[in-house]
């Protein structure tokens, strides 16, 4: 039992991590239907950007703010002067263009920080371990999937609540008529790619610690961040928090119930839900 | 009169640039150690850095222009088994000579054997076999595996187990788990060995796999020690920025800078001198095969391939790392394996870093010639 | 005038759906732009409003020219569109489609100054239905919920495309008891509509287009008179 | 007058291969072997074309049954199996139809983006199962194969010399190249166009769009299959490289540097494409960077490749097919 | 005997009920024509005679076998057809290689590796004779999208007889045409589907009436009124729901 809760946590750790890359991920390729390849690579960048700021400041606190903010600009220069150029040739070039995007991302970081995996020193009290159904716990981890949690929540609360949550959501479905209520949609759109790269950053800046900063990092989640969107449905936020869940307690768990597939289980997963309900668990049908 | 080219083939790009990177630069020291000395035979040696990507098409297709273009006949790498198969049945092709520090699998020297391919290093039986024994000799009964789900992986902990079960009978094999190449989150392995109740660790990872293996496994109270492969690199303690997490665990390796030899000081402080920094690990790797292909060449005479191929089969050559023989029938050099644990207190780097090594002899962990496989054409 | 359009030319690619549109408007006017299906009705909203690019022409908006702006310029200067597909959005409640319609603060400040409250007490089955998804409302509830979401951002002109579309005869009957309210609060209103009987009382003007052209301007009895032009254009 | 067009019509085509044929003579040996590269690449690019050109179909698993094909051939043509030439080719070949067409079953609901996504999940799928799967693929180590001899009656061919390579691959990439060219004339290779644009319409006109879809990603994955078996036989090994995803970044890059517009585009790509690496590898290490950088250009400002500005500056790649409008 | 029968056809559209029960038939030769108000559920019906949609319930038979279920490209091998109300053609394509497409399903060329159709002389032949039918031979180079949009609707109609079709299915064929375009769209489907059944949804009563031999209303998915177009014309419920006073 005790074992059981324990590979619950490690489940929800990953979870986290992939519900904050994922998020963005879906959410700008249901208002923008672009499919996104260079989100990965704005987690990764995140995760260089703060390793940096460590190297020079060793703030931990700093880079988890400042990191996000850093890839919030970049992700509008991206959106504003590489992507909408390319928006009337239809997705086909957008999505080409994110992933030549991805494609320089990842060789200017191996040319930038060299591939060695980098350590991210993190705040003391946080690489402790801490005693919970009587075994020892990193406290790191329980800080990311409570930090996934938070920014979830705000999340719901911004898109939900807000003003701009309704714009965004209204976009998803109409974009031509909100920008008919008076709506300034290309600035949503640049703003929802941005958060969606902020987002994706700081859900590096977290990563880094715990999986360390390599050259990597980016295309090991993305694969993960692809499956957990085709399996909650593309474009819906609620299947990214299931479908992250499921995903990050089937790796855990996966691991003593068929070490055998390890490899193939989210893929084996992902043809399931297709086979089932093509359109994702939360996805709308055409 | 004329050079020796020598055509280093390394990942100078890409994700493992930096295991290249360190090959290279032992290499390079070789070479310039070499040239310092007049050469071998008179020649100069002129290295050649060329690009691989680890991608066997890739490499194969720069060897050839080499070959072709510009009659370089000795080739020399040490990353990625699948250049190194790729290799070895180029210069087959073309009868030039391709020496390996590095790439592990026993295939190479097995049933791939081929005659111009050498590999003045271990591979995964011997270095398995090296840490099986250095088990059984601490009389450890408990023993869990990790490895990357993947040939090489699979390889080293078949050995591993294989040896362990001759040495020591009683000794419990509590479990043989693999996971994924570049696997991302290691809590639920980790999970799994803490269960499983081991007292040590038995693990080939390399790169992050290793890294986040150590990194993650401390917080969550792991006690026992991991013996590893590939523990002796300075990057991998780094990356995992905590010394906790690895000391006492167990490092081995052909060559390590702790070695207690006259040749490895001397070694050590030529190479210090000249780079500034210390030539841990690959760096030695690579230096003490290159020297070892030079004595094969001034045995020789010269650098023709034939001749060289003639001159290094049982040639043995006494370095940094010990004595190392040139075994005719398959090419491996039969090479004694250095154990130590990691400590706090060292005197090359702020960090953890290998305490005194301890040799495992060559003949205790050698496989003998008519169990490789190798069936060589002379 | 509060609008004005002269020699409008709107495309969809080569076919020249607008050839040269004129009319003006004086504010808290209803024109009933009338005419056949695919004559351009739709069109011309859609190039006043900015959705259709016209390749030539003017339209001026109490003063101001508006072609070349973006649709959210235009809706920022007090236009409000109503299209004739609805386009409620689906996954939002009622309330949430009808706060989107509370638009940034502008300058001149609307007639009827809409509030939420305002809108639910002209439709109540809106406010009835307030938590309800937009999509899964009736025919009639949407084009209600369209009109209403157009109205929160307190426009000057009102454009609106077949409002009594594919509406059951009693609802449509409501939807232009509505307009009347709005025209009563003193918004001017461009309004495309078929059933041109219903709409007579209200319409102040009546414009027939052809291809692409205003062949006919009149008031309501001046087209009841004009007994040829209905049947030309307007009549089975 | 029909005749001087013809001749005309005939001139460009012949004088190409005439300079082939003659290529081996001319060419210092290891530029002969690039071309041979670049004639193999071209025929794994002009397959991914019909996919991504025609079809309008996005893959990211392309390499898949380029991999597929080369494992095949290392198995038939490695140690122990000793299959003829031909015999390895085709057979190769004909594992990957089947290979193409089970994929194409379990692919043929979904299209676009999920499209994209899932050809992208079997390629890791089958990248996956290489590396698992290491007694027959030899896992990361890779396979050794040796070329076999060809028997032409007296004498063997010696496939190990760099001209007979070069002419087999010729005579055999270029025949299917041909056959491609054909194929998007013929009623299926229409049907591909009509599918793109319009694949609802093209149901209501009696199309099953199921068995279109099928045929095609059958067809194109069984020429990725032959290009990878000859990428096998030409470096005489086979490693995960030939099945992983840099692959098919590798044909994607090619065919998209070339132009997805043109039939000859992607032969154009592929060999810029192994001319700049084979020149930009030896000056810089960043030679990706470069080449990534050259893609978005591309997108950005010349979405239809080399052969678009090739055409649009001379009029020379004059426009034969209407496959982009 | 009936070339088509619906029996009882029922739709929802997550939990929109868009067609409740709808029941008709159409002879052979015949010219059935379809008319009701915006979202009545018209083209909604087309579809599932056309094989786009299933119904939820009730059954559709062709030529005397059911077709319910039957993918929409077997229901055109055996002769139904249909156009589009929103114009629907191969854009980017010639004119005559949209119809060489129909022609060539017809003829069995579909998926041949091996046959080129614009080396065949008779399919050629008989595009070109399509073509000449609906007036747009002299087009026939022209990319089907910089068409005028008339010419796009005739194009549509010619993709729809090139199958040669028992039964075609016009949806608002004359729909954005101007009144001579239409008058001459009357005459030529008139004179297209003289050898053939053909069922039409319009708006123009213009046409309705030139054309239909026989008149289904349709109102909120349910059919109001089914008859000659004399007795619709009279119909007082197909006045006050559809036609209004215009019909009087
Ligand atoms: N997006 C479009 N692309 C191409 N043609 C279009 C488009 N929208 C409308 N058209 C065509 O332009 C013409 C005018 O259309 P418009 O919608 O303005 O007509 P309308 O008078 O509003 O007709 P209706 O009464 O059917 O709404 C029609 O022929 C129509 O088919
Ligand atoms: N795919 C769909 N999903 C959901 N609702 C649909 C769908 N297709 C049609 N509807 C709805 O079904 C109703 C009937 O639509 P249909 O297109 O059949 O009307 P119609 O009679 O052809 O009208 P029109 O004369 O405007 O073409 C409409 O309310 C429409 O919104
Ligand atoms: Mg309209
Ligand atoms: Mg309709």
């Amino acid at each position: 039992m005790q074992e059981v809760a324990v590979y619950f946590l490690h489940g929800l750790a990953y979870a986290g991590l992939l519900f904050l890359v994922s998020s963005g991920l879906t959410l700008v390729f249901g208002m923008m239907n672009v499919l996104n390849f260079a989100h990965a690579s704005f987690y990764m960048l995140g995760a260089y950007f703060a390793y940096s700021l460590l190297v020079y400041t060793g703030n931990f606190w700093l880079a988890l703010v400042v990191s996000p903010m850093a890839l919030f600009v970049l992700g509008a220069l991206v959106e504003r002067f590489l992507l909408r150029k390319v928006h009337e040739l239809g997705h086909l070039h957008e999505l080409l263009l994110t992933f030549g995007l991805a494609y320089i991302i990842q060789e200017g970081v191996k040319w930038l920080w060299g591939t060695n995996p980098q350590a991210m020193a993190i705040p003391s009290f946080l690489a402790e371990g801490v005693n919970i159904f009587g075994v020892t716990y990193p406290v790191y981890r329980l800080f990311v999937f409570g930090l996934a949690v938070a920014l979830g929540l705000l999340m719901a609360l911004a898109l939900y609540t807000t003003r701009v949550g309704i714009i965004v959501r209204a976009a998803v479905d109409d974009h031509d008529m909100v920008s008919a209520l008076g709506i300034r949609v290309p600035l949503v759109f640049m703003g929802v790619f941005a958060f969606g790269a902020a987002l994706s950053g700081f859900a590096g800046v977290i990563a880094g610690p715990l999986l360390t900063v390599f050259p990597g990092m980016a295309h090991t989640i993305l694969v993960d961040a692809f499956v957990v969107i085709v399996v909650g449905g593309m474009g819906s936020l609620g299947g990214a928090v299931l479908a992250s869940f499921i995903i990050g307690e089937l790796q855990s768990f996966g691991v003593i119930l068929f070490p055998k597939f390890s490899l193939a289980l989210i893929y084996m997963l992902m043809a399931l839900v297709l086979v089932v309900r093509p359109e994702g668990l939360f996805g709308e049908r055409q | 009169q004329g050079v020796i080219k020598l055509a280093v083939m390394e990942p100078l790009s890409g994700t493992f640039k930096d295991i290249g990177d360190r090959y290279l630069e032992g290499v390079q020291y070789a070479a310039e150690v070499l040239n310092a000395k007049g050469g071998i035979n008179g020649k100069k040696v002129e290295v050649i850095p060329v690009d691989t990507e680890v991608k066997p098409d890739v490499a194969t297709r720069k060897a050839t222009k080499l070959l072709l273009q510009d009659e370089v006949r000795h080739f020399c790498g040490g990353t990625g088994s699948s250049v190194g198969g790729a290799m070895s049945q180029l210069v087959e092709q073309h009868n030039a000579l391709f020496f390996s520090y590095g790439m592990d699998a026993a295939s190479l020297t097995g049933d791939k054997c081929s005659r111009n391919f050498f590999r003045p290093s271990c591979n995964t039986d011997t270095h398995s076999y090296a840490l099986a024994q250095w088990v059984a000799d601490k009389g450890m009964q408990k023993v869990i595996c990790i490895a990357q789900d993947y040939s090489f992986g699979k390889e080293a902990t078949a050995a591993f187990v294989k040896k362990l079960k001759q040495l020591n009978p009683k000794a419990e094999i509590l479990g043989e788990i693999y996971h994924p190449l570049g696997n991302k989150d290691f809590a639920p392995y980790v999970s799994q060995i803490i269960s499983s109740g081991a007292e040590i660790v038995f693990t080939p990872n390399w790169g992050n796999d290793l890294t986040l293996l150590l990194k993650q496994a401390k917080p969550m109270g792991l006690k026992a020690k991991f013996a590893c492969y590939y523990l002796n690199d300075e990057n991998c303690i780094t990356a995992v920025a905590n010394d906790e997490a690895v000391i006492g665990s167990i490092a081995s390796e052909t060559y390590m800078l702790s070695i207690p030899l006259e040749a490895n000081k001397e070694f050590i402080e030529g190479f210090k001198k000249a780079k500034g920094y210390y030539p841990a690990w690959l760096r030695g790797k690579a230096y003490i095969a290159v020297m070892f292909w030079a004595e094969a060449l001034k045995k020789a005479g010269n650098d023709k391939v034939d001749d060289v191929i003639k001159a290094w089969e049982g040639l043995t050559y006494d370095g940094p790392a010990g004595k190392w023989v040139m075994r005719a029938c398959d090419h491996q050099a039969q090479v004694p394996i250095w154990m130590a644990e990691m400590v706090a207190q060292n005197p090359y780097f702020k960090h953890a870093f290998v305490g005194p090594a301890t040799a495992i002899p060559a003949d205790k962990i050698g496989v003998p010639c008519e169990e490789t496989g190798c069936k060589m054409k002379k | 005038m509060i609008l004005e359009v002269k020699d409008l030319h709107s495309y969809y690619g080569k076919s020249h759906v607008l050839q040269g549109v004129e009319f003006s408007m004086k504010a808290g006017q209803v024109v009933c732009l009338l005419g056949r299906n695919g004559v351009g009705k739709s069109t011309t909203l859609k190039s006043i409003m900015g959705l259709v690019q016209p390749r030539r022409g003017k339209v001026l908006f109490q003063g101001r020219e508006l072609s070349g702006k973006a649709p959210f310029e235009i809706a920022r200067l007090g236009v409000g569109y109503v299209p004739e597909e609805r386009r409620i959005f689906k996954s939002l409640t009622v309330m949430e489609n009808l706060l989107i319609g509370v638009k940034a603060p502008r300058q001149t400040k609307g007639i009827g100054a809409w509030t939420v409250e305002q809108v639910f007490d002209s439709f109540p089955i809106l406010a009835e239905r307030r938590h309800h998804k937009g999509g899964r409302l009736s025919g009639g509830e949407q084009q209600m919920l369209t009109i209403a979401r157009t109205l929160m951002g307190n426009p000057d002109l009102l454009l609106v495309d077949e409002p009594t579309e594919g509406l059951a005869p009693m609802v449509a009957a409501g939807v232009l008891r509505m307009l009347a309210t709005i025209k009563a609060a003193g918004v001017t209103t461009l309004m495309v509509e078929q059933n041109y009987r219903a709409a007579f009382e209200l319409g102040n003007s009546f414009h027939i287009m052809s291809k692409g052209r205003i062949v006919f301007r009149g008031n309501a009895e001046e087209l009841l008179a004009a007994e040829d032009v209905r049947m030309k254009y307007l009549e089975v | 007058m029909k005749g001087k067009g013809s001749l005309l019509r005939w001139f460009w085509p012949l004088v190409a291969v005439a300079v082939l044929v003659a290529l081996p003579a001319i060419l210092p040996r290891y530029q002969l072997r690039l071309v041979n590269e670049a004639l193999i690449f071209s025929l794994f690019a002009v397959s991914y074309n019909l996919l991504l050109g025609y079809a309008g179909l996005l893959s990211f698993g392309h390499a898949m049954f380029f991999g597929v094909g080369a494992y095949t051939t290392g198995l038939l043509a490695g140690k122990g199996a000793a299959m003829p030439f031909f015999g390895a080719l085709a057979l190769a070949t004909l594992v990957t139809t089947l290979v193409g067409f089970a994929v194409g079953v379990l692919l043929l609901r979904v299209r676009g983006t999920p499209f994209a996504l899932l050809t992208l999940a079997f390629n890791a799928l089958f990248y996956a199962i290489a590396i698992k799967w290491s007694d027959l693929t030899g896992g990361d180590d890779g396979l050794k194969l040796f070329r076999p001899a060809i028997d032409v009656g007296i004498t063997q061919l010696n496939t190990n010399a760099h001209s007979v390579f070069y002419y087999i691959t010729l005579l055999v990439v270029g025949v299917t190249l041909l056959y491609c060219w054909y194929f998007t004339r013929t009623s299926m290779g229409r049907t591909v166009l009509l599918m793109r644009e319009n694949e609802e319409r093209l149901r209501f006109v009696g199309y099953n769009t199921s068995v279109s879809r099928l045929i095609l990603f059958t067809f194109t994955g069984s020429l990725a299959g032959m290009a990878g078996s000859f990428y096998a036989l030409f470096f005489s090994f086979v490693s995960l490289e030939a099945i992983s995803i840099d692959m098919t970044t590798r044909v994607l890059l090619m065919t998209f540097i070339g132009g997805t517009g043109h039939f000859l585009g992607p032969v154009l790509g592929a060999g810029v494409y192994i001319y700049l690496q084979d020149f930009l590898s030896d000056l810089t290490d960043r030679w990706p960077l470069i080449m990534g950088v050259l893609f978005i250009l591309i997108v950005l400002f010349a979405p239809g490749g080399l052969s678009g500005i090739i055409r649009s500056a001379t009029g020379f790649f004059v426009r034969q097919d209407n496959a982009k409008g | 005997m009936a070339i088509l029968e619906i029996r009882d056809i029922f739709k929802d559209f997550d939990g929109l009920r868009v067609l409740t029960g709808i029941s008709l038939s159409v002879e052979e030769r015949e010219r059935f024509a379809v008319i009701g108000p915006n979202g009545a559920g018209k083209t909604t019906l087309f579809n599932i005679v056309s094989g786009k949609f299933r119904p939820s319930s009730g059954t559709v038979m062709y030529d005397g076998d059911e077709i319910t279920r039957a993918p929409m490209h077997q229901r055109n091998r055996r002769g139904l057809s249909r156009s589009f109300q929103i114009t629907n053609v191969f854009q980017n394509l010639s004119v005559f290689d949209n119809v060489l497409a129909g022609v060539c399903s017809h003829a069995g060329l579909r998926y041949n590796l091996l046959r080129r159709p614009h080396r065949n002389q008779s399919l050629c032949r008989r595009t070109e004779e399509i073509l000449e039918e609906v007036g747009l031979w002299e087009f026939r180079q022209t990319l089907a999208r910089e068409l005028a949009y008339g010419q796009q609707r005739a194009l549509e109609l010619a993709i729809t007889l090139s199958t040669e079709p028992r039964l075609v299915l016009l949806d608002e064929p004359t729909a954005g045409m101007s009144r001579q375009e239409t008058e001459e769209a009357i005459r030529m489907v008139r004179r297209v589907t003289e050898r053939m059944a053909c069922m039409i949804i319009e708006h123009d009563m213009n046409v309705v009436f030139s054309l239909a031999e026989r008149i289904a209303v349709l109102h909120y998915g349910m059919i109001l009124a089914c008859g000659r177009p004399e007795d619709i014309r009279q119909d007082q419920r197909v006045k006050d729901a559809y036609l209004g006073e215009q019909g009087s």
